[in-house]
């Protein structure tokens, strides 16, 4: 990653020359194109919309995971913290746990789409924050922390709805996850922006230069007087609040908040992330890759359902090809002059 | 033989701890054959040419100094010898037959040692495995045996003059100390070519002095010795003959004619032109400034994660305005840990602190920072790089908030500008804001790390052993930089184990010994024998603790 | 005399229908007056075992079990009958081990049948279909599978699987599965689920795209589905009556635990069916919707 | 770690002394009294032997996850590639995949349970060493080639078994999982055999120091002549051996293959190895501290359930309750001297 994608990134690269310096890149290209060779309609507007409505949730999250995995830490409870930030907004949106079953979308009590977002961000931000002060104050590696963290938010959950789901949200939530802006989807349009705002922080801003050099090198960042600890709690924050964003938009596409939502997604998130080549040790990494492997993880799955492939031969596809893009890129790069 | 030897250590007698050494010429093999020839070795990295056609060889029996600027390819020449990488071209020989190491091992069974510039502990394993790393002695079952492998280590720490417990873990060791195990592993190692990449630059006085004792010794025992040092008086001292790389290419050869190498001679080749004085002893300054900073009794706490620390036990010192204050000391006196405190990285139990008057308690660094005080730390992989960023990453760190606006966003083109005038003003040597700051010479490196504290503009600046690992040319231009800063009005702390870098440069300089202060004298005064008097352990003291 | 305990035991407490299953089980055992051990086996065999194995330490008088896989857990349903202790199993039969006190089942085959029958039912003249897998490897979703291919394999020429996919009993996964699926074959007539929950994913796919007409059918009649089924959005759900199971294998176990009365049958078989627009009032958890 | 546990298992120190040193211990014991106290039969020794039992499976993949761990790697193939080893035990051990409802133990025409041990931990051991081969010579992350072997490895499984379970093996291959010896069950017997021979192995051999070595410090390791790719592969080939050895005992315990077996282990073993105190930035940690791990979550479970606590609850409770064992073994640490 980084010297060659933030070239990229610093625009005036000529497309071919970015492809071959970054592995997956190349990968996803090769994807599509095969992908329409077997079924043209493939790529048709419609199924690319479907894909990017698709990686919109997990992108989200990967986001955050991004800036987490950049400081060296790890996040394992973004699958557990998505399901009780969607009941959260879920009970905000439908003022309480009782009417379950109404699929209406008139007459709820609730607090509005609006209550509701800002319910889910608030609560995913400040369960990242607790987790950030365990991992700080406490001295617990973040891989616990957040281990514990996946098992206390799912029991929370179930305890919230007693298992069930929560569902039948007004039409102005709705439109955050099915709506359409144009003919883009709006989930897709927010993961855009995100996207966009999460590059600009980490690429062009104070916070993101503080962001790599901690996880470049903890100790040399407190004796150049960043504030580590702050800095670290900040990064579970941000991925909270995109775990919770995710679950306002997942919850609005759904119609409905599952207790069970996001299960394993921690590992579909951090796999877009490392194979977007951020490094699990700290301080290499970008959103641009996050991006790309996102993508790449999305377009497989479809490209293989969109081809009917039974899914026993798709777990062995999918997970061949991550390895296979993750190891072409080393190749690409232990060739390549830096 | 003997006559040489004596000559090697003239410098040293006066404190030689060691034994006479009997004289065991009878045993040296003839010293004109070649234990090791290199034969036109050139190796390329993507793109840079490291080494181009060197060609040397190394006699049993001799110590052979390898010597040249930061970046002219001395440790890519020792890697290359012992299997860590191979050349791109060229031949080796060892003991007459064709030698193509393809790993450290093999390396290793030939009887090539290598101590290597970059520290090769493993920081979670105990001081007695590392030395044993491999080859753990057996007990019965076939089992290691963790009695007899610390019982051995304890007496092969103790040649090199060490006293640890050897179960302590090489991560609470200091620098200096970890320095003193790697030599000792390797000195313990059935060698017939020991190659020491820089094995001095984390060492004092006494350390090197007994290192070379050692080096001696081995020497008459037929052992074939390379060398690499930027301590020139060093090499002068204990080298029979020198090979001088620049750029890549071999500069020459220098061979020790009756008496020691003559430095001008080695800086010569080394730079390509005639050096003048090497260090130049202060001018005696007009140090008006007032009392900037002010340390009163100052005594830090015992950190149960490092038990072996030193801990400051009361500290008084002044250190005024636009003065270069010289810091000396053995390992492990407490240099650094007085640096650390004073910074605000360590905990301090008493003591106060004043910065021009008002009295301050960092509690971090970044207090620390604020208030105006900057520290070039000494361990600059572990605590100063970040390896992985950039050299205008790695520059601005310190100084986020000069180079960002009230937004938070950067303002490169600012960040950019102020980098390009320390390149120039520093003459920092490098390809371009965006390099890897790890492929910078170690010079350069610590060039860019005084960059990063210029840009804050400190009151304080402490830098703890500013020229580890830095070649003369790159020395002598960071002692420039440090005077012109202190010209400025800053107050600096020069923390080194280089005695004569720390008479070149110093307007006044104290000695610690064990967590105190224990003398202290103007620059101008001072010369390595009164300062080992006061640096050095007093032996009775020492017995009874 | 002290009060009985007894345990209640099931698969998987994160799915809606296995909360319906032990509220059940929990209400009933209340109104028998007999303690209850609740035990979630959290999808995995070995867990569920364990739960069984630590209420045997217990001394419980029976257990009601709905087993998350027949053959892995009847090891510990053996053990259990060896130690003397009354099993009743709920939902999934385990067949080999001997002295079962009962089964109360309507079997998860017998639903898929159901399913794809009452989908022969609507399209007489054939049709196209998406079918909506379980989780690959587990138990209902084996059996479920079984079931609709048991009806559907012999009408091959008439009614086509063109999309077959897994979403492992999650809307989420549904709903992208069933867009792909969409984007990739156009509409078919018709969508078959292994769960509600993938029944209601599929929904919103459909939705999105207008494609009103495709009659989705789901599994379990769950209270969501029911309401879709009332609006005429889900076509049908299966009702296999869970709560009745669990009613009635607790009163079997409890009575048996008492006083030892043998219950009337050793099998109680209730023959799943799948609920209609036009039979909502069969449906179990109707009460739920209001 | 390190040096406290080490110091204990060097013998000779007493028990006070090491229940302070090391934290999880010092849980372990805590939670064993309250359970007692709550409900005293917890601590009859059926519910000790049941608790052992239960612990075996997850602890013996442990075992072999602390080997990666040390070497600051990381296996998350390990659930899935338990389901595939028992699989192909349950072939070998019936001789084909067709019978597979037949629970009669009668009449089948395998192998025998030695033919299917020896199937599970070969195939276990080299499907590790084709991870640990793509590790180092790929150089492609532990993380990205275990993700994928984890998708890879299910897809295998489903697709040996077309999805259901393989059931029904002879008596002599079931003593390994429903047997005893004397009072204890055969599974813990393993285990405990294991856990002996592992420690043996990683403290007491040349190997085994080698392992922590090149965790320490790869480089270093590399520099200091030791083999480090032959190291890293091996450890892939342990972990895999044990998973087979699990998956072995798993199916012997419960009469069946299941190809949904395993799903979720990787965290739970993981769990154990850092709650017992190893690094997962590798170099640091021991095998008793993963056997107390392994406990710690076995008694935290089985003491739960004994005392009815709701599963939600659970969940919540256990969370917690692993992140303050951690947190109260780095506060210990912080003020002993060590
Ligand atoms: N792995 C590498 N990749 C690319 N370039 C390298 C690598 N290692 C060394 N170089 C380059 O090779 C040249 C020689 O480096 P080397 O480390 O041998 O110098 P040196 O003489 O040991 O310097 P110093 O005195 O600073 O230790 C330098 O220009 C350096 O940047
Ligand atoms: N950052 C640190 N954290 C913990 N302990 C340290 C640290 N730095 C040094 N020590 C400990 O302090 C002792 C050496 O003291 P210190 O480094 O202060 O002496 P010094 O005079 O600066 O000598 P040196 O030449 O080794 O730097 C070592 O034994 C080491 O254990
Ligand atoms: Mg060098
Ligand atoms: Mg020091």
């Amino acid at each position: 990653m980084s010297s060659t994608t933030e070239q990229a990134q610093r625009g005036g690269i000529n497309v071919a020359r970015l492809l071959m310096s970054f592995g997956p890149l190349m990968f996803l290209a090769v994807l599509i194109v095969v992908f329409t060779v077997l079924k043209p309609s493939f790529i048709d507007p419609i199924n690319i919309f479907n894909i990017m409505r698709q990686i919109s949730i997990t992108g989200l999250i990967a986001l955050g995971m991004t800036f987490v995995i950049l400081t060296a830490g790890i996040d394992l409870s973004v699958g557990s913290l998505l399901a009780f930030c969607g009941m959260v907004a879920a009970v905000v949106a439908k003022g309480g746990t009782a009417n379950t079953l109404s699929l209406s979308t008139s007459g709820t009590q609730g607090y509005g789409w609006f209550a509701a977002l800002l319910a889910a961000v608030v609560v995913g931000a400040m369960a990242g924050g607790v987790q950030g002060f365990a991992i700080t104050r406490l001295k617990v590696p973040p891989f616990v922390v957040t281990l514990g963290g996946l098992t206390v938010f799912r029991g929370l959950t179930l305890t919230i709805s007693n298992g069930g789901p929560i569902s039948g949200f007004d039409a102005s939530m709705r439109w955050f996850g099915t709506g359409l802006i144009g003919p883009v989807p709006v989930p897709a349009i927010i993961f855009a922006i995100a996207a966009i705002l999460c590059h600009i922080v980490l690429r062009y801003t104070r916070y993101g230069r503080a962001v790599y050099a901690v996880g470049g090198n903890a100790e040399a960042a407190r004796l150049s007087g960043l504030r580590v600890d702050r800095i670290l709690i900040s990064v579970y924050v941000i991925v909270g609040f995109f775990a919770g964003l995710a679950a306002f938009v997942l919850s609005a596409r759904l119609n409905s908040s599952e207790a069970v939502a996001g299960i394993g997604y921690e590992l579909t998130v951090i796999s877009a992330v490392v194979i977007g080549g951020t490094s699990l040790f700290g301080g290499i990494g970008s959103v641009g890759g996050t991006v790309v492997g996102a993508a790449l993880i999305g377009v497989l799955q479809n490209g293989l359902q969109f081809n009917n492939v039974s899914s026993y031969t798709q777990s062995i596809v999918i997970g061949l090809i991550l390895i296979l893009a993750v190891a072409f890129d080393r190749w690409l790069k232990s060739r390549v002059r830096r | 033989m003997s006559g040489r030897t004596e000559g090697a250590l003239s410098r040293h007698q006066s404190q030689n701890w060691e034994q006479p050494l009997p004289a065991t010429e009878a045993t040296a093999p003839a010293p004109d054959s070649a234990l090791l020839l290199v034969e036109g070795v050139t190796k390329h990295f993507a793109g840079v040419m490291a080494l181009s056609d060197v060609s040397l060889e190394v006699r049993p029996g001799e110590i052979l100094g390898l010597l040249g600027e930061n970046g002219a390819g001395k440790s890519t020449l020792l890697k290359i010898l012992s299997g860590v990488m191979p050349p791109t071209s060229g031949r080796i020989v060892f003991d007459g037959a064709e030698f193509n190491p393809h790993n450290p091992q093999d390396a290793k069974r030939h009887g090539i040692v290598t101590i290597y510039q970059e520290l090769s502990l493993i920081p979670t394993l105990t001081v007695a495995e590392n030395i044993f790393i491999g080859r753990a002695p057996l007990g019965p079952l076939g089992l290691v045996s963790w009695r007899k492998m610390e019982q051995d280590s304890r007496a092969i720490i103790a040649r090199v003059g060490l006293d640890l417990d050897p179960a302590t873990p090489v991560s609470a060791l200091s620098v200096a100390e970890q320095q003193l195990v790697e030599i000792a592993r390797a000195l313990s190692l059935q060698s017939r070519l020991i190659i020491m990449d820089e094995p001095t630059s984390a060492l004092t006085e006494t350390e090197v002095q007994k290192l070379m004792s050692i080096m001696d010794r081995l020497r008459r025992d037929g052992v074939a010795i390379m060398f690499v040092t930027h301590r020139l008086e060093e090499a002068s001292a204990i080298c029979d003959r020198m090979t001088v790389l620049r750029d890549g290419r071999l500069a020459g050869h220098l061979d020790r004619e009756g008496g020691p190498i003559k430095l001008p001679k080695i800086i010569e080749k080394m730079v390509g032109r005639a050096a003048s004085e090497l260090y130049a002893r202060p001018t005696q300054r007009d140090v008006a400034g007032d009392v900037r900073l002010s340390v009163r009794g100052l005594r830090t706490v015992r950190d149960p994660q490092a038990p072996h620390a030193i801990v400051l036990e009361g500290v008084d010192l002044d250190l005024k305005a636009g003065e270069i204050l010289g810091v000396a000391g053995l390992v492990g006196s407490g240099r650094t840990e007085l640096a650390r405190a004073i910074f605000g990285a360590d905990r301090i139990a008493a003591g106060t602190i004043t910065l021009d008057g008002k009295p301050i308690a960092p509690t971090s660094p970044a207090d620390a920072i604020a208030l105006g005080i900057g520290l070039v730390p000494e361990d600059r992989k572990h605590q100063a790089i970040f390896a992985a960023l950039g050299i205008l990453n790695n520059f601005s760190i310190a100084a986020l908030g000069r180079y960002s606006n009230a937004a938070g966003f950067m303002a490169e083109r600012r960040e950019r500008e102020a980098l390009a005038s320390y390149r120039k003003t520093l003459s920092i040597r490098m390809a371009s804001p965006e390099q890897a700051i790890e492929g910078l010479s170690g010079g350069n490196q610590q060039k860019v790390i005084l960059a990063r504290w210029l840009a804050r503009d400190p009151k304080v600046l402490i830098v703890d052993e500013p020229t580890r690992g830095v070649d003369v040319g790159a020395k002598a231009e960071v002692h420039q930089i440090l005077v012109q800063l202190a010209a400025r009005g800053i107050a600096i702390m020069m923390i080194s184990s280089e005695l004569p870098e720390v008479l070149a440069v110093s307007d006044r300089i104290v000695t610690m010994r064990r967590g105190r202060i224990t003398g202290e004298m103007p620059g101008i005064e001072a010369t390595e024998e009164k300062l080992m008097e006061l640096m050095a352990l007093d032996r009775k003291q020492e017995a009874t603790p | 005399q002290d009060k009985l305990t007894i345990l209640g035991s099931i698969p998987n407490l994160g799915f809606p229908f296995f909360v319906h299953m032990l509220n059940e089980i929990k209400a009933e055992a209340a109104a028998q007056g007999v303690n209850l051990i609740e035990s979630d086996g959290q999808n995995s065999a070995p867990k569920q075992t364990a739960d069984i194995e630590a209420a045997l330490v217990q001394k419980v008088n029976a257990i009601v079990i709905s087993p998350l896989d027949v053959n892995a857990l009847a090891p510990a349903i053996e053990e259990a009958v060896k130690a003397g202790v009354p099993v009743v199993t709920i939902d999934r039969r385990v067949d080999g081990v001997e002295g079962i006190l009962a089964h109360v089942g309507a079997d998860n085959t017998k639903g898929g049948e159901a399913e794809a029958q009452a989908m022969v039912a609507a399209f007489p003249n054939g049709a196209k279909l998406f079918h909506l897998q379980g989780q690959p490897g587990a138990g209902p979703a084996i059996d479920r599978n079984k079931g609709v291919h048991n009806v559907l394999d012999p009408l091959k020429d008439k009614y086509q699987i063109i999309f077959e996919q897994t979403a492992n009993f999650a809307r989420a996964e549904a709903l992208s599965v069933t867009e792909a699926g969409l984007a990739a074959n156009g509409k078919p007539d018709a969508i078959i689920c292994a769960n509600d929950d993938m029944a209601l994913g599929a929904l919103e796919a459909c939705a999105a795209r207008n494609f009103t007409d495709v009659k989705i059918y789901g599994f379990d009649a769950l209270p969501e589905a029911l309401v879709a089924v009332r609006d005429g959005k889900l076509a049908g759900t299966v009702e296999q009556f869970p709560g009745e199971q669990s009613r009635t294998a607790v009163q079997i176990a409890v009575a048996y635990a008492r006083d030892k009365t043998e219950p009337k049958e050793k099998l109680v078989l209730l023959t799943p069916i799948v609920i209609g627009k036009d039979n909502l009032d069969k449906a179990e958890r109707l009460g739920e919707t209001k």
